[in-house]
């Protein structure tokens, strides 16, 4: 049999893949994080409680009401869309033009009170939300059985990304997000409804995790904690990747879950932590980034 | 009967506590070049912000066009028809040179096309691809007042645009301006330079500690010099 | 730089006097120990946000990974307490000049994220290194005799000990921030280009900072190991240094005495909170951060004085 | 060998200096050479290169080629602390003090660094106050003795310019390099800010950017022009001011030539 | 230790997080109910139960062990889930001189090598259930094992015990993948264990992390090639997961709702309130409760000494289990091997196991000879 290092090709391909499918929701999740930091100058700590209460919110919608998943597909992101615009309206708006740090503060709190309110609710044991029936068989690939659910993730997600990014690289549209990431009085000033931009924009982002969380239900247990856990590993994944730069963030999301999959294969136990190495690594020979603008 | 374009009165504005204006009365008629004059921080910075809504709070009256403009967000008073030069210049660095030229909406008819702006500012259009910030001073203070030529705003408030402006470049601004004024574009100038404002405005106001303290008129230049002396050490 | 008012120094001398006899008036002295401790771990935290500007998100790998080193020398090698204390210090200071090295080249958000990836890896290691009982951390560590003679197991010893380091370190870190080096932290804060050009390397300043604030916060991690018997994982984990920047922030950024009342605040509401309303803890401390955000930015402390200034000036 | 070079009639030299941003040549194989007790002036259209250039001197950027010699000593490669000790100080286009610092304390800010303990963390800030004597002196040379215990940000803007000269000063630098140093100013400013230049200048050398002829045409000993990074004229004002290549790119037609547009 | 006054009981466990349903709030109140049932006093004075959430944290429990016993004058406390937590309480109840009961907690050092004259192991250990489920497995045959073990003590400790058992059965272990705490994601893990070709894939983990391994497990069709055995599994877990994903899956474990007319009658009280049945450990906080006021009772005083020698000296029966109290502090009960049944066999709701052998306490936990407790060796 095919080796590479000393381990079967197969146990190889097979993690590739599965990286992948986390590499997935790296793009998606840091994808949201970089359009809210680009415009609101916010690095949104609570974006993990967002995607966490995209998953509540597709299970919720199966449990109490039989909402299906590809209904829910659509209605938790718009449920989560319109948490944001609470959030924006009635916190964030405040922050305008002070120091991004109070952005980062303000989000961590929010975090934790998403996080207790279910945690309160819900306890952390975990629900499970069923794989759509149309997706549920598998695909024996040869070297793996991938679930069919996993491949239509992958797609999903780079469907969302790519769609997101062209909106705000080729679009008018996206002009305005990035000169009101700069200036937004000043944008304003020239004729935009800039508040309602960033509040759709904020709406926008938290929609990406809102819908990252619907995707992701079916796969991992639907828990209080399941964003928290990721929160930290998806900023590591914008900084690598770049802060602000969009296509930065789903390249950089898509190839780290590439490594972390290898990182699986040859040491399981680093592969939490090899994320964050490779953000130190990148930092200290490119300080903007793989995809940043220099500062 | 001349109609007016700008008419602003007890116009109050503050920065956080601080009151920095308290007062200010002035029309800009239709067609006109109106220059505010004052010292360092008498406050013609703010009365521009105050008019296009930047400033924290506001208190009086602006009308625009007959529009009563005070409580308006700074969008919808820019859509009355009013391009702002700000003093800052405010060049966007993610954005392209060409980018940010394009950057403002068109809010009316009458706007300069592209190619007209960049034969007035030949240096613009050989970095037009460059990052905004990247152009030097100068250039960048160029591009931020081309960029509200193209919107078809027919007011113009220009906050210092011959700052940091080589002495050849002023010359053609001031041209640029006796050119839109034929346009009937109406202009609202705030320069320290005063020789560059002097010829070119119609009407000037002279503030002081947040109010108008004088106004006259092009033809009341001469007799204005003394006191100019005195307030601006002109 | 601010002078101290009469209003300060009568504040100090209260609460100097409320340290002395706390354990009298029946407060529960491993509850103010624990405190103090963490009163020191924001009070290092603060030397580096307040003082410097640098927001660190990775504090609690100097004091997590100290707590444990602490408690390894007393467990594993039989060091007496006040060597512990000092590895605490000395180990923490080396990890912040790695973390400093790597991270000072950054600035405002980066740096933040930057030091929270590496304290990620610190508590990494926390979790895989042999010496730190994994996912149990290290348990009942033994208080031993304070240079052989006071005898740390009595609670009111340990806690005369703990107050005086505390007393001591806080003026220590009053000093530093008016010292000359303190000066230089403050140009950077304000104006760093500036102070560049006056010939400062400014780096090498804040990387000062950077690892003076790491040993204060190593020292805070190894008090709290000798308080309470154990070192976790929890010291190390990301929650805690955001922890102890809502502290920080609570009591007031910048101010001395700010991370004090802070760190008393939320460990005070944790200790009385958590039997009585469970996973609410949690959403009261966010709503304390989303509140200081909003509405105290300065903190309590730093609007008090802002409050005090205001009326004084009208006077 | 040393001594005579210190002594040289040059302060700085530079030599094919160069910078090119991803293709783009701002600074164009540039030989400057500034007498030393001069002040000397570059001027130049908008985007010629002349604040690349002052970034190119203080290490804020490294040149693409060519060489920067400082008293004798080629200096292309040392960081920007190491080229601020050795006594080249600029200031900036915007203004540039630490503006929630006193007055004085900003002064102190500069003088700070010759007393070698700024290190010193243990130390209290009363070892600093020995400083203040002299601070005070370079204040009531720029005439803001009355603000000393003043927070800087509540300056008017034309003080703000007379402090950060005063904080240049107190760092004893031998060439002093201005860029627009009198940009955003009103009238009244503009003449005491030039005044103040010429005062400082006696014992040092000052290189400067400015478009205003005014205060170029009244201070400057030397002028050098720069255009699309290239030098095209070099000289005293009355003869540059002739040369019809800077008329033409610089300072326009003729009349307005001598007064500049201010 | 004052003699008069209230006689505080206090319980830590796992509120809020990873165990909470397994242990938890309805712990607490099985601890309140045998309080009651037993008419609330004991010697007279009243008793008080304290509870607290750990949040799996052995600082929080440590700590607040500790200021109960210095500040609530705690007669007992109850340690509920999670090894760590437990080590460190059953460390400050040593130092303290304070009865400590534990039932959630697996490890089984708390009574080998780190036991304390001051704690008892009550329910389940990690021996005992390495013996049960592993030699069963090991006797049907299954000699090939590939652990996939939660990266703490717990998980450790459990492929520890279960190796030496499958090695004294002749079995070998392939190898094993260690998963962090609480993972999200099993599958890069489960790939790995699917290499292995191992009969046997061996779950060292419990709770949220073993259900979510064993829905992946089915997912990436692994359970078609191996057999899964779940090493530490409650009810709740086989709940969540449904019969559809968990049939045919053996256990072990301390108590079964369902074994006899005692325990139906406590599992019916308890579904009354809460509308699920309890967990073993749910039933053991009620019979360790009980236990221990009969002991003080008999004992006539709450003095920790006297009450740890009464109790080691009772014979202990109730609804729960039926045995005695070692020096170590090890409850020496039988332990249970019950198979997971189909959805066609199960006929009520919460009819969920089919007992397959009854294990004698001998024979599930650490012998004598095996310990390095220094309480034995007297
Ligand atoms: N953002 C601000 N916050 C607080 N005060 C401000 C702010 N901007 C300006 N001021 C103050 O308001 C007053 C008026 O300033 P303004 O900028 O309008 O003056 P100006 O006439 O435009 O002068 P300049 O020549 O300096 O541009 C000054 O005292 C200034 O210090
Ligand atoms: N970092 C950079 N990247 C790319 N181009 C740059 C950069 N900095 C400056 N430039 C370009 O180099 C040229 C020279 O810029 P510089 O700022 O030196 O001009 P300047 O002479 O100071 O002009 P001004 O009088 O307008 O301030 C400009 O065309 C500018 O666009
Ligand atoms: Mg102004
Ligand atoms: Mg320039």
């Amino acid at each position: 049999m095919l080796e590479i290092f000393g381990i079967p090709l197969q146990a190889f391909l097979g993690q590739l893949i599965l990286g992948l499918v986390n590499g997935a929701f790296y793009a998606m999740l840091s994808l949201g994080l970089a359009v809210i930091f680009g415009l609101l100058d916010i690095v949104n700590f609570a974006h993990g409680a967002l995607y966490m209460v995209g998953a509540f919110a597709a299970w919720i919608m199966l449990d109490k009401l039989g909402v299906n998943f590809w209904l829910a597909l659509v209605l938790a992101p718009l449920v989560v869309g319109v948490l944001g615009v609470v959030i924006e309206r009635t916190l964030l708006k405040r922050l305008y033009g002070l120091d991004p740090l109070y952005g980062l503060l303000l989000t961590f709190g929010l975090a934790q009170i998403l996080e207790g309110v279910f945690r309160d609710q819900y306890g952390v044991s975990g629900q499970s939300y069923p794989v759509p029936d149309l997706l549920s068989g598998a695909t024996n690939l040869g070297f793996m059985i991938l679930p069919n659910y996993r491949a239509f993730v992958v797609l999903a997600s780079l469907v969302v990304c790519l769609f997101t990014w062209f909106i705000i690289e080729r679009t008018r549209l996206g002009a305005y997000l990035r000169a009101g990431t700069e200036n937004a009085r000043l944008v304003q000033a020239f004729g935009v409804n800039v508040p309602l931009m960033v509040m759709l924009t904020y709406a926008a982002g938290a929609a990406l995790a809102g819908l990252a969380g619907v995707l992701a239900a079916p796969i991992i247990q639907v828990t209080p904690l399941m964003g928290s856990n990721l929160i930290v590993v998806v900023f590591a994944v914008v900084v690598i990747g770049g802060m602000g730069s969009i296509m930065g963030s789903i390249l950089t999301g898509l190839i780290l879950g590439l490594i972390e999959g290898l990182t699986r294969v040859f040491y399981p136990e680093a592969s939490s932590v090899v994320v964050f190495v490779i953000m130190v690594i990148v930092l200290i020979f490119r300080p903007a980034g793989l995809f940043g603008k220099e500062a | 009967m001349t109609k007016e374009l700008l008419r602003i009165e007890g116009l109050n504005a503050w920065y956080g506590e601080s009151h920095v204006l308290h007062g200010v009365d002035m029309t800009v008629n239709e067609g006109e070049v109106v220059s505010l004059l004052g010292r360092n921080g008498a406050g013609r910075t703010t009365t521009m912000r105050a008019i296009v809504g930047l400033t924290g709070t506001r208190q009086g009256s602006i009308r625009i066009n007959g529009e009563e403009a005070i409580k308006l967000p700074p969008h919808k008073i820019a859509r009355l028809g009013v391009g702002y030069c700000p003093e800052e210049r405010g060049i966007f660095a993610s954005l392209s040179a060409e980018e940010n030229l394009m950057l403002p909406p068109v809010i009316g008819p009458g706007g300069m096309d592209v190619d007209e702006i960049y034969t007035m500012f030949p240096n613009l259009k050989e970095r037009a691809s460059s990052p905004g910030t990247r152009l030097s001073g100068g250039e960048q203070q160029m591009l931020a007042v081309a960029r509200i030529l193209r919107t078809g705003a027919r007011l113009l408030l220009l906050d210092e645009i011959s700052e940091g402006l080589a002495p050849v470049i002023v010359q053609k601004l001031a041209e640029m301006i006796l050119t839109l004024k034929a346009k009937g574009y109406t202009i609202v100038l705030v320069e320290q330079n005063f020789r560059f404002a002097a010829p070119l405005a119609d009407r000037f106001y002279v503030m002081e500690h947040g109010r108008i303290v004088r106004q006259f008129e092009q033809s009341e230049l001469a007799d204005n010099m003394a006191m100019l002396q005195e307030f601006l050490g002109v | 730089m601010q002078k101290t008012s009469n209003a300060a120094r009568a504040a100090y001398a209260a609460l100097l006097v409320l340290i002395v006899i706390a354990p009298l008036i029946g407060l529960y002295p491993v509850f103010v120990m624990k405190l103090l401790c963490f009163a020191l771990f924001a009070c290092a935290l603060n030397l580096l946000l307040g003082f410097t500007g640098l927001l660190s998100f990775g504090h609690a790998a100097f004091f997590g990974f100290s707590a444990y080193v602490a408690g390894y020398v007393i467990k594993s090698l039989g060091w007496p307490p006040e060597l512990a204390m000092l590895s605490g210090l000395v180990v923490g200071a080396l990890i912040g000049l790695v973390f400093g090295v790597v991270a000072i080249r950054r600035q405002g958000i980066y740096f933040a994220m930057v030091t929270m990836a590496l304290a990620q890896m610190v508590s990494f290691i926390c979790l895989q290194a042999p010496f730190t009982g994994g996912e149990d951390g290290l348990q009942g560590v033994p208080r031993g005799k304070l240079l052989g003679v006071f005898d740390l197991g009595s609670d009111t010893v340990m806690y005369y000990v703990t107050a005086l380091v505390f007393v001591l370190v806080y003026l220590a870190i009053r000093r530093i921030v008016t010292s000359p080096f303190g000066q230089v932290l403050k140009m950077i804060r304000e104006n760093e280009p500036r102070a560049t050009s006056l010939g400062y390397e400014v780096d090498r300043y804040k990387l000062l900072a950077f690892v003076l604030s790491a040993a204060v916060a190593g020292l805070a991690g190894s008090m709290k190991t000798l308080v309470m018997g154990f070192a976790t994982l929890s010291d190390v984990h990301w929650s805690t240094s955001g922890e102890v920047i809502l502290m920080t922030l609570l009591g007031g950024v910048g101010t001395f005495f700010g991370p004090v009342f802070g760190a008393g605040v939320v460990v005070a509401l944790q200790d009385l909170l958590a039997d009585k309303v469970g996973a609410w803890v949690t959403v009261i401390i966010g709503a304390i951060f989303v509140l200081c955000v909003l509405a105290f930015r300065k903190g309590v402390v730093g609007e008090l004085h802002d409050w005090y200034e205001r009326r004084r000036a009208r006077a | 060998m040393q001594e005579s070079r210190l002594a040289g009639e040059f302060i700085l030299e530079t030599q094919g200096l160069t910078k090119e941003f991803k293709g783009f040549v701002a600074v164009n194989n540039v030989d400057l050479k500034v007498r030393r007790g001069d002040i000397h002036a570059l001027i130049g259209p908008n985007g010629a290169g002349k604040t690349t250039f002052f970034n190119l001197l203080t290490k804020f950027l490294p040149p693409t080629r060519g060489k920067i010699t400082f008293n004798g000593t080629d200096i292309t490669h040392e960081k920007p602390a190491q080229t601020a000790r050795r006594g080249i100080v600029r200031s900036f286009q915007i203004s540039a003090v630490f503006p929630h610092m006193t007055v004085l304390e900003n002064v102190r800010a500069a003088l700070q660094r010759g007393l070698g303990t700024s290190f010193h963390f243990w130390r209290a800030e009363r070892s600093l106050y020995p400083l203040h004597e002299r601070a005070q002196e370079l204040l009531a040379a720029v005439d803001l003795s009355s603000f000393a215990n003043e927070l800087t940000v509540n300056l008017p803007y034309g003080r703000k310019r007379a402090l950060e000269l005063a904080t240049t000063m107190a760092l004893e630098p031998d060439l002093m390099l201005l860029d627009e140093p009198t940009q955003g100013m009103g009238h009244e400013d503009v003449g005491r800010v030039t005044e103040l230049i010429k005062k400082v200048a006696s014992g040092r050398t000052i290189l400067m950017v400015e478009h205003n002829m005014n205060v170029v045409s009244s201070i400057a000993d030397r002028i050098t022009v720069l255009q699309r990074g290239t030098v095209i004229a070099d000289g005293p004002y009355s003869e540059v001011s002739r040369n019809p290549q800077v008329i033409e790119a610089y300072m326009g037609s003729a009349d307005a030539a001598l007064q500049g547009a201010h | 230790q004052s003699n008069s006054g209230p006689v505080r009981i206090g319980f830590i466990t796992d509120m809020s997080s990873l165990y909470a349903d397994i242990d938890g709030p309805a712990g607490a109140e099985m601890i309140k109910w045998a309080v009651q049932d037993f008419g609330g006093k004991v010697l007279g004075r009243p008793v008080e139960v304290l509870s607290a959430d750990h949040q799996n944290k052995a600082d929080v429990a440590a700590s607040k062990a500790r200021e109960w016993m210095d500040k609530e004058n705690l007669a007992m406390l109850v340690g509920g889930t999670s090894s760590g937590t437990a080590l460190a309480m059953s460390k400050v109840a040593a130092e303290k001189k304070r009865p400590f009961l534990v039932n959630g907690a697996g490890s089984a050092r708390l009574t080998n090598e780190d036991c304390s004259p001051y704690t008892v192991h009550y329910a389940y250990d990690t021996v005992s259930l390495a013996k049960v489920a592993g030699s069963a497995l090991i006797k049907a045959g299954n000699k090939s094992w590939y652990f996939l073990t939660a990266d703490y003590a717990f998980g450790a400790s459990l492929e520890a015990d279960a190796t030496a058992v499958i090695k004294a059965n002749g079995g070998t272990v392939v190898g094993s993948v260690k998963h962090p705490l609480n993972a999200s994601d099993f599958s890069s893990f489960l790939l790995q264990a699917q290499g292995s070709k191992a009969q046997i894939l061996a779950m060292a983990n419990a709770g949220g992390d073993f259900t979510n391994a064993m829905k992946a497990a089915k997912e990436f069709g692994i359970t078609k090639s191996m057999k899964v055995a779940g090493l530490l599994v409650f009810i709740n877990d086989v709940h969540s997961l449904g019969l559809q994903n968990t049939e045919g899956l053996e256990l072990a474990d301390s108590w079964y709702w369902n074994q006899d007319d005692a325990s139906r009658a406590f599992a019916k009280r308890f579904f009354e309130k809460y509308k699920r049945m309890p967990s073993s450990l749910q039933a053991a906080d009620y019979s360790v409760t009980t236990q221990y006021l009969k002991a003080v009772q008999q004992a006539g005083t709450t003095d920790a000494d006297k009450v740890m020698a009464t109790l080691k000296s009772m014979k202990i029966k109730d609804f729960y289990n039926e045995g005695t109290i070692r020096a170590d502090g090890r409850m020496m009960h039988d332990m249970y091997l019950y198979q997971v049944k189909g959805l066609k066999d199960s006929t009520t709701p919460w009819d969920y196991y089919k007992l397959m052998a009854k294990v004698p306490a001998a024979q599930a936990f650490t012998t004598v000879a095996d310990s390095k407790c220094s309480l034995l060796k007297k």
